[in-house]
């Protein structure tokens, strides 16, 4: 990734594909962000990948111009993983939704996480299985009524950035799909950080499971509903900045701000904790209860594994020398016939 | 005492000395999992190798680590087939067997031919592992065994004292007993120690104490065969004519392991190998883990459809790249395979196939997965099929596929199965200039660049990412004919499903022509496929030495099949199929020549035995 | 205006009032993938049904969700063809076409025949519209429609005038411009209005304005037909002389759910029902998510392994056990479909085909996963496969499927497909009290029980968790006959590999014969399985009546095959044998019958057309 | 499960079938101490069900007079939720291993606990693959050394319980196969909990990873590395009981006693913590920086699975009147034909 003099137009990095998302579908924001993202960071597109499962989401490589892959549903962690550690150098991203990143592909998923392959996740989650039409998704709600679920989920709902916390994920971050600015902003970071970067981004389905995260979208009510996380900063929230977010032994509570509680006594965010119990916390804390973190909850650095992969190789080299056929085939007992 | 014991003293001693020629011999050690006769095995055998014999090998053990000790179910064994000429399999009948305990004695003695020789660990023969190995009385007495040449050996007590001086502790000094019968055996034939010796001081160069009690055991054994007066006949199998040239003992996974290396090497590629552990598919894992200087890169995936989907995109990234597992593995794999057919990547799905279905027997030997390598996926999906003969015949397999993937940019099947993947042979180490480089051209021009335009083979460009210019995007759906973008179009769906399959179709023109070994015409033609090979062979020899209009057609192309198979199949009376599998090949060859066939199937977890072929091709020759 | 316009319009008056009788009609509603065709379609299948006619339809969407407006990509269609007689097909050419957009008209006008109906919504035939469609010209006015009965209808402006009234905002009232387009059809073939009234009170009961818009709309669409002096004919297609009967539309997916609540129902047990979404699937997972006042246990799994996995569970405690999915469902699902032929647990695995390979052509139909049902597992893995032909035949197939799966422990693959999943027919409603029952013992007796000991048919007995003294234990490993207990003696595998296999075999003793319509001796049998009855069927209806030799092998019955086809392919000089794929039942049917076949291929996410079928069966009979 | 007048010996519930294991394996003791829970719970052998995976552990059915499944690779969880569906009223165990139950089989146990399906999963962790002769396993330490690894593993280790309580399971707990005290405990809490109970044995594959739970098993040392987690109670640990751990914003650490600091300051345990912050917290605590954590981490009330499919299925019975065919047959637009 390299800046360039003058930065490219974001239009640059869109493929000549129609894009054939429903009208209103958070989709487009989130390809409009990442195309801005990297007209902003100049990437070149020849060195990028996305790598995508099965979904709506997953159609997103086609909209890009560079390189893409729409594998098969819940695989594409594992396709990125064999093109990340081919070739290092390149920007391998992942597309997945919630359905193809949790419910059939979580396992890749999780232990992509835990071996810090190099790989820009992110997963639009729109507790819904769009593309089928309309079935209920691990992270649907409780009692949630869908096509496979009329008479509402008995699943109790999975948690994407705790899953990934328990997987201990070196990134993790959350954006909003209306908010544009936010999700440069984590897209950015996720981009500079090296090992596995892993993104929820709340998406509407306009079609399917419209007005799901209202609450967080709606310019109205959102502020009362989030809380924006800021490395060092304590944790305030709310359209008038009066409601602070207060550690009570190992649970964040609610404050008010003023009548005696001030700022220093909130939680302050920590993105580089070393334990991930600080960012596992913050996963836990949900709508209606509790304002939801956005933002970066965790940026650690760990060896990735295709550095760790190709250091390995290299310092075997620098032991054995570069290997060579005539040795490798009379390794071993050897006899000669005449 | 041994019934041996009962001759004339003086008589042995003379005999001790004499010495028979043999054309060759097999011999099996058996004993318990913990006996360490997998190591016996290997030792013998590379020593036999590198005194200049053809070997050939059969290693069987239980799917548990360690049975209940003395159990029938937890006998391992290693037989191995010794010659002076040329030999296919690792042996019908054992000349010797080595027998640890009760339940390696029962488990194997219909194998051992009258007049063999036994050597039993007398020790072991007690009340409690009698009862273990269901015998009711003990044979070492109830003279059952009288038919056989039975040496009764106190092998633990001789071991144990033979180590005393160590001072190693009881329990790890016995564990050297399979040293002591190592050593027996090869003053047995007559083997020089030198090598296992070697082998020993390398091995355990960091438990010295260890070293010296296996070393001592070792010759304990041998000494006992020079000095004891038990033997009365000692035998030799001198050397092999093989083709001039360097040789080295390999197994059919090591070889695989080898041959991917290879090839990558001579493609100018890193190799990418993506597995998850199975038997006995995990020795080429293994291997290849240790070989990280030839920029071998092993990702150990979570399991085999990570390992399938990873190699798609090392693959798509430009590595030559490959997955090896066996048949459950494939079944998981599958999808992703359909996923490389239709984004057309190169690569390569080894399946050491072993007894199925489902967990079936997971150390024993098969051959049926044919069907799910040939057509068992998910729509009009077909894929190159190959399979190696034999554990050397692995490396060239390897080879192959690997050409034949990065040529005509579609994944490849190679089978082997857990007979030669576990047995070993003599390789005869190539001259690496000789061998034929790999020829992969990238596209690198934007402006000709179309990602699904053919070539004459009908294949695709293999462009891969961070070429500039040549942004594009692949994936499962069905895409446009030349430009690759995703395609609804009906016509475009039965061009592009008819392209695929003539791509495959076509890489009969890279494929030599069918051959036929014996008669080219005549009354029976064997045919076989994979790791049966030997056994079928050398039924074939015999069968044509007797003056037999017999053939033999090893097919070692199953998908497509050499062009010139239906003419050869019109040259016999009767076509027999010899397959581990209920009848596999047979189909597929009846579906595609509709031709009458006869099949030998067995499902045995076993490999054939060359009698089994033979009386077969009897019975249908009959008077002929 | 439309062609219509420059006849007299005296004329055209008296012609709005005659009416032409046909025997059957073929209309498409065609639009995007937003205009909501599919509703259209089902409403004009019902109103056609309840009426009386036979029917059949073809629904065709594209695999996104919403393509970009007016794209070629995104045109979504329903095929109605609606008969006076019996009908096996949605019909080859279209009497009739509704085009909502340049898009669906460009692609279905090939399809309609000389001289049919063509509505087009002449609203949006703007320039953009064009554009998008690929149109050089507008076609309205090009003069390219001049072999058509083209009437152009403002069917956008009729609309948002006809639902005024409910001050819906333009966006949602123009979502009624189908219920308008339906209403100017059901004028047009004189079908009542009440039936679809009846259906927007209940669907949109919530919501009051839109119930009443959308009722405008369809009124105003058959008023203007009725009114507007542009038609000059109108069509009546009777009744149909049905079996007598009550009847109902149904489409294959909820037949085959329907048929797997009756058959749990008629063995006595709740039903478990394991699934993981995929198109074109979904729809027995969403039909019997809805039924749980059958005791149906709906189990939406992580994925398919865990679904097929999951009834097996099921089924082992004594559920009736199933699993609806698509080919590349199927892929994943085969390791633990092995799981379910080893250890003899019953369960039926629905299939509902789609194109392939990989993701392939997930909205469109194909028959290419006939391979992978019967033999694309690892291992030796035998299992009954059979195929529906129609969708109200899902229904008795999905019994027969669970009724074999039963009897003959054993995992039972059905074969769909999306042609017949969401295409409909009517079916005739069984009475309850005539359908057989399901007969289900378990193993209770622990003096008797042994796991793996085998009643007449095979099967080993099923005794179920909670049983007082039945504890057992089963696996994928290879098991002893009789006790079940893990087992690597190699006869007894053969012996199990041989068990299981015959008793897939002894499904024949359950299965029809196979029957022969038309000819059952002659010139050329046509052979099909599966959703292409209808198409083949008709074609052979139509060869025999023109006094060809021909004679129709329809096969429900894949594995195993009824025991007299070996003799019914041999009455037949040529044998052809229909398919949607590249010749999959042709190589088995050549596999196991040695017979040389014809084959009819095609793989382009689309049924077959009676006329390809009638014109290779004439080229193969040439002159006869 | 019901309490008879004379408790069963653990005997009875021995099968046949010789127990196929190394001589020195860990997982006989995780046998014995099951057989003795089921003897001392005096459960009924013919309502019992235990189904299994692949690997040595999962040999694990075959030695128990139940029924038993041993099924395939990673799928355990899967099975074993149709057994419980179909048949709420038996008791399901699973056995799995770390391969078996982490890496193939990662995506079904973190579902099955999400759902909470009452199934009692008992993972034999021996951070290596047992019955494919030794390669590492995604617990498997980094750099450790093994067939697969000949250069040291360059996987990150995934930790079971937090992977677990990622998945926001209801009881969690974790024993070391020595001691048979605390796993008969252990059981007994698992076999009473009525979701999805997930505990961790530390096995000791004494072939190919011997020793590598020393420090938790061996007597000497183990209590300087454990600490034994009871509910309501300080958490004081080392073979003195001098030590404990304290609470030190969200992270734990390890303070002496005496010394100004007493019982009062340190962490008190709460299995019954509504918020799974408070075991995701212990779940970190790893050798040789902390002591680890046995016993029960947590175990809180939420309905299970089965008990919501099958009160939908009444509820909607009790709505809409069992369910008849001919009322399904005729349902839709029907017209009849004479
Ligand atoms: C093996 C397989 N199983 C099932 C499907 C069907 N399928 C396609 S996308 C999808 C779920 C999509 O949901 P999600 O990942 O949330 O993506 P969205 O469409 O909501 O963006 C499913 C079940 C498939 N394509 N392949
Ligand atoms: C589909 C499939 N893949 C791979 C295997 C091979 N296999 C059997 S057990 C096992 C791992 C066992 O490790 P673990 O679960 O830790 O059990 P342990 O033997 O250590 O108790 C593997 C990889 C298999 N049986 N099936
Ligand atoms: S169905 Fe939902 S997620 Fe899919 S494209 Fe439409 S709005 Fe977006
Ligand atoms: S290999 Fe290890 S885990 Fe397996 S039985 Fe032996 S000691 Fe136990
Ligand atoms: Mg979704
Ligand atoms: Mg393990």
């Amino acid at each position: 990734m390299s800046a360039t003099a003058t930065k490219p137009n974001p239009k640059q990095y869109k493929s000549s594909q129609e894009v054939r998302w429903c009208p209103g579908c958070g989709d487009y924001s989130i390809l409009t962000q990442l195309l801005k993202t990297f007209a902003d960071l100049g990437v070149k597109k020849e060195n990028t990948v996305i790598v995508s499962g099965i979904g709506c989401s997953s159609r997103f490589p086609y909209y890009v111009d560079c390189y893409g892959f729409h594998s098969i549903h819940g695989r594409a962690p594992a396709v990125a993983t064999g093109v990340k550690v081919a070739n290092p150098d390149l920007d391998v991203w992942v597309i997945t939704g919630d359905g193809d990143g949790l419910s059939i592909g979580g396992n890749h998923l999780i232990h992509t996480i835990r071996r810090n392959v190099g790989l820009k996740i992110i997963l639009f989650n729109n507790k819904i299985y769009g593309l089928t039409k309309g079935q209920y998704s691990p992270t649907s709600e409780f009692g949630k009524k869908t096509k496979s679920s009329p008479f509402g989920a008995i699943d109790h709902p999975i948690h994407p950035i705790s899953i990934a916390i328990g997987a201990e994920v070196t990134f993790v971050a959350r954006c909003v799909d209306v908010d544009g600015k936010l999700m440069q902003q984590v897209f950015r970071r996720a981009a500079e950080h090296k090992g596995t970067a892993f993104i929820e981004v709340y998406q509407d389905c306009n079609v399917y499971n419209h007005g799901s995260f209202a609450y967080a979208s709606d310019r109205k009510v959102r502020d009362d509903h989030l809380v924006y996380l800021e490395h060092g900063k304590p944790m305030i929230f709310g359209k008038e900045k009066n409601k602070g977010i207060r550690l009570n032994g190992t649970e964040p509570e609610i404050v008010e701000l003023g009548k005696g509680i001030t700022p220093d006594d909130l939680l302050i965010h920590d993105e580089r904790a070393p334990s991930p119990t600080h960012a596992y916390l913050l996963s836990r804390m949900h709508y209606p209860e509790m304002p939801e973190p956005v933002g970066i909850f965790r940026d650690i650095e760990l060896p990735t594994y295709e550095q760790l992969l190709h250091s390995q190789i290299h310092d075997v080299i620098e032991q054995r020398g570069k290997g060579e056929l005539e040795k490798l085939f009379t390794s071993g007992d050897t006899w000669k016939v005449d | 005492m041994s019934t041996a014991t009962k001759k004339d003293k003086q008589t042995k001693a003379e005999a001790r000395k004499r010495s028979e020629e043999l054309m060759h011999a097999a011999i099996l050690f058996a004993g318990d999992s913990g006996d360490g006769m997998q190591l016996a095995g290997t030792q013998f055998t590379n020593a036999s190798a590198v005194f200049g014999n053809d070997v050939s090998t059969f290693p069987d053990y239980p799917a548990e680590i360690r049975a209940p000790a003395g159990t029938l179910g937890g006998v391992s064994g290693f037989q191995i087939h010794f010659a002076h000429q040329k030999i296919h399999t690792p042996g019908d009948r054992l000349d010797a067997l080595v027998a640890m305990n009760p339940a390696a004695l029962k488990v194997n003695l219909k194998n051992l031919k009258e007049g063999g020789v036994l050597i039993v660990n007398s020790d072991e023969f007690t009340k409690a592992n009698l009862a273990r190995a269901k015998f009711d009385a003990n044979p070492l007495e109830s003279g059952e065994l009288q038919p056989y040449r039975l040496y009764k050996v106190p092998i633990t007590t001789h071991t144990l004292e033979a180590v005393k001086e160590t001072g190693l502790p009881p329990k790890q000094a016995s564990r050297c007993k399979n040293f002591y019968a190592l050593g027996l055996v090869f003053w047995l034939y007559d083997r020089p120690l030198e090598n296992t010796l070697r082998w020993i001081d390398t091995k355990f160069a960091k438990v010295p104490a260890v070293a010296t009690a296996n070393a001592l055991a070792l010759k304990a054994g041998y000494n006992f065969g020079d000095t004891a007066e038990i033997f009365d006949l000692r035998y030799k199998v001198l050397p092999a004519k093989l083709e001039p040239g360097i040789y080295r003992n390999m197994t059919g996974n090591q070889a695989t392991a080898l041959g991917l290396i290879t090839a990558a090497r001579l493609a100018g590629k890193p190799l990418f190998y993506g597995s998850y552990p199975i038997t006995p598919a995990s020795d080429v894992l293994h291997e290849l883990s240790a070989r990280k200087e030839f920029d071998v890169r092993v990702f150990q995936a979570e399991d085999e459809i990570a390992a399938m989907c990873s190699i798609i995109g090392a693959a798509y990234a430009g590595n030559v790249a490959a997955t090896g597992t066996s048949g459950p593995g494939v079944a998981l794999k599958q999808e992703a395979i359909g996923l490389a057919v239709i984004t057309e990547v190169p690569c390569v799905v080894v399946n050491v196939q072993r007894g199925g279905p489902s967990t079936g027997l997971p150390t024993k030997t098969e051959q049926a997965d044919l069907f799910q390598a040939i057509i068992g996926r998910n729509g009009e999906c077909p894929l190159p099929v190959l399979a190696a003969r034999s554990p050397a015949d692995c490396f060239d397999a390897a080879i192959e596929a690997v050409r034949i993937a990065v040529k005509y940019m579609t994944p490849v099947m190679l089978l082997t199965d857990g007979y030669i993947g576990n047995g070993s042979e003599p390789w005869r180490v190539p001259d690496v200039g000789s061998l034929q480089p790999i020829k992969i051209t990238h596209a690198t021009d934007p402006e000709t660049f179309q990602p699904y335009l053919r070539d004459e083979h009908g294949a695709r460009p293999w462009a891969i990412p961070g070429t500039p210019g040549l942004q594009h995007r692949i994936g499962g759906l069905e895409k446009e004919h030349i430009t690759g973008n995703v395609c609804y179009d009906p016509e475009n769906h039965q061009k592009m499903t008819e392209l695929r399959a003539r791509k495959i179709e076509n890489v009969v023109h890279d494929i030599p022509d069918q051959d036929v070994y014996g008669q080219s015409e005549g009354d029976l033609l064997l045919i076989s496929w994979g790791g049966t090979f030997g056994a079928v062979r050398t039924a074939t020899e015999d069968l044509v030495h007797d003056g037999r209009k017999v053939g033999h057609m090893h097919m070692r192309w199953l998908n497509p099949m050499p062009a010139n198979v239906a003419d050869i199949l019109k040259r016999f009376k009767h076509l027999l199929v010899c397959e581990l599998n209920m009848g596999q090949l047979q189909f597929v060859l009846q579906a595609r020549y509709r031709v009458e066939t006869l099949g030998l199937h067995k499902v045995q977890g076993k490999p054939f035995m060359v009698h089994e072929i033979a009386e077969k091709a009897e019975e249908i020759l009959g008077g002929n």
